[in-house]
């Protein structure tokens, strides 16, 4: 590999986060963007099935993540804390942020018919949505969006990968067969 | 057996429903019926039974549903003459918040999915100790100071902008000042009440105090021919009064 | 690789500790000492001269480290990078005592109807306000104004230099409706 290629691996490897095309770039001041963007392509060609561990676009930037079929093995040797699960009230609440944001928690409880105030706290407290604005009406309410660390934890490049709602409309016209539920 | 994957019926627990309208939407599911043409007597009678079996009759937000569902029953079972193209169907707003719930349904099984492949990948472990350097340099850009200036304005429900104006005038020190000669003198000129060397906020904050201490009948002014000298003179309380 | 060398390539990664050969020989109860001694072997092989990081042996074990080479552009990119930015409230506050300077921190508090002391401390900590004296009021409160490094950071040489509330204001908004007095 180049020598760019390797300073970027180990950037990467030493990153525990998604590093943006433009954290890399700023490893070398000298590198021009050309040079930055084939030693990406240098790396994922590296880092292809030969490895336990792959390259990937997450969250606008660039991660190694292991590979999936290796997943059972190291849960089951607990080396590393597996992600905390979110419940479904907080991704009912996310899923309604991501695609309306900014939104108000007003907007949300209604939606959601439930009160969402303490869902929201925590979802802020994990620093998966912050305030990201206020809003026109009455009181100036706090409004709402999606963080980096949203497409972390689900492993979205950006916010377009999410699926579009005419999409799904369309699927749920029609009363679904609910899949795998037959034995 | 896979016991545990897929699901074997319905199991009614708590943590099954995210709220209300999940759990309507679960028993219109279970029923399989269409959600635009609601059959409300069934569902509502459903749904009162559940929230009873689990408890959740005291939850404000599943009694407010099981309320708005009676009323709509009730609205439905009211005559209305045929061929009244007034009517407005009572279930609607309940369908539209249905279907854009059912719509957020979909959305948090794709998110699911998502984040469930997703932590079947383990980023670094690893950390290494943060590399003994400054801290990454703060910025702030203009604008974006300037934009939060905004937004805190807004939020000030009448700007009440505080214009400090200097005031110069002394009229206090020119009534003292006046106090002072009538105590002394029960007549004196304009020369005598404004002092020697006097600037004009002394000759303004005289003037004014003379015509404030006229008006509550402290003194008399008075000007015996044009142009000549004006005359100050001391009034007694009781001639005043 | 082979399979073992990718599953121990995995874990070594994911792993937030140093694993021993113990450790490693777990992930695969089937595979013998010898299997796990010879995948090390290879994986050992795989990251050599032409990578970012090493396998090393340190003293609780193997380790996943990025190459020394590499270690000073990375910690110089850490600070260089991202460099930080301040969140919607410590914006606001900030700018409610550079406008308002002296202020105490009740008036920062009615202006933004909200509790500001964690931000003011904040910013406190980060150099940007500081106490500059005491109110006249109760209690003597404590009033703040802006530091130098602010109109540094901003690139401004003196408090004259940030617009007058007044453009702002006109600079900002939108053009209202002139208010009808008479109807």
């Amino acid at each position: 590999m180049s020598p760019l290629a390797k300073l970027l691996e180990a950037a990467l490897f030493a990153a525990a986060r998604p590093l943006t095309f433009e954290d890399l770039a700023s490893l070398d001041p000298e590198a021009g963007e050309m040079a930055v963007e084939a030693a990406l392509g240098e790396l994922r060609a590296a880092y292809g099935d030969d490895h336990g561990v792959e390259l990937l676009e997450i969250a606008d930037g660039w991660q190694f993540l292991t590979r999936r079929e290796y997943a059972e093995a190291i849960d089951r040797a607990q080396f590393a804390l597996r992600p905390r699960r979110l419940s479904p009230a907080a991704l009912e609440t996310l899923a309604i942020i991501a695609y309306r944001q900014p939104v108000g928690r007003l907007e949300v409880d209604e939606i959601r018919g439930v009160d969402s105030g303490a869902v929201m706290d925590k979802l802020v407290e994990r620093g998966l949505i912050e305030v990201v604005t206020r809003g026109e009406g009455l009181g100036r309410p706090l409004l709402y969006g999606t963080t980096p660390p949203f497409l972390e934890i689900l492993g979205l490049k950006s916010l377009d990968d999410l699926p579009r709602l005419d999409e799904l409309s369309v699927a749920l016209r029609r009363p679904a067969p609910i899949p795998d539920d037959d034995p | 057996m896979p016991g545990q994957a897929g699901g074997g019926g319905f199991v009614v627990e708590l943590e099954k429903f995210t709220g209300p309208l999940d759990l309507l939407l679960h028993l219109i599911r279970e029923d399989e019926v269409d959600i635009t043409d609601l059959p409300i007597a069934k569902i509502a009678d459903q749904f009162l039974a559940v929230i009873a079996d689990l408890g959740l009759n005291q939850a404000a937000d599943y009694l407010e549903m099981a309320a708005r569902l009676l009323r709509i029953k009730a609205q439905l079972l009211l005559p209305r003459r045929l061929g009244d193209d007034e009517w407005d169907d009572p279930r609607a707003e309940l369908v539209r918040r249905l279907l854009e719930y059912q719509q957020i349904r979909e959305l948090v099984d794709w998110m699911h999915v998502a984040a469930g492949a997703r932590a079947e990948r383990y980023a670094r472990g690893y950390e290494a100790p943060p590399p003994d350097a400054p801290p990454a340099p703060l910025r702030i850009e203009l604008n974006e100071l300037l934009a939060a200036a905004e937004r805190v304005i807004a939020l000030i429900p009448e700007p009440t902008l505080h214009r400090v104006v200097p005031r110069p005038l002394d009229v206090e020190g020119a009534t003292a000042r006046l106090h002072a000669l009538l105590a002394e003198r029960e007549t004196f000129g304009w020369a005598d009440a404004v002092g020697p060397q006097a600037t004009l906020v002394d000759v303004l904050s005289t003037f004014i105090a003379l015509l404030e201490l006229a008006k509550r009948g402290t003194l008399t002014l008075t000007q015996p021919e044009p142009f000549g000298p004006m005359v100050i003179r001391r009034e007694s309380p009781r001639e005043a009064a």
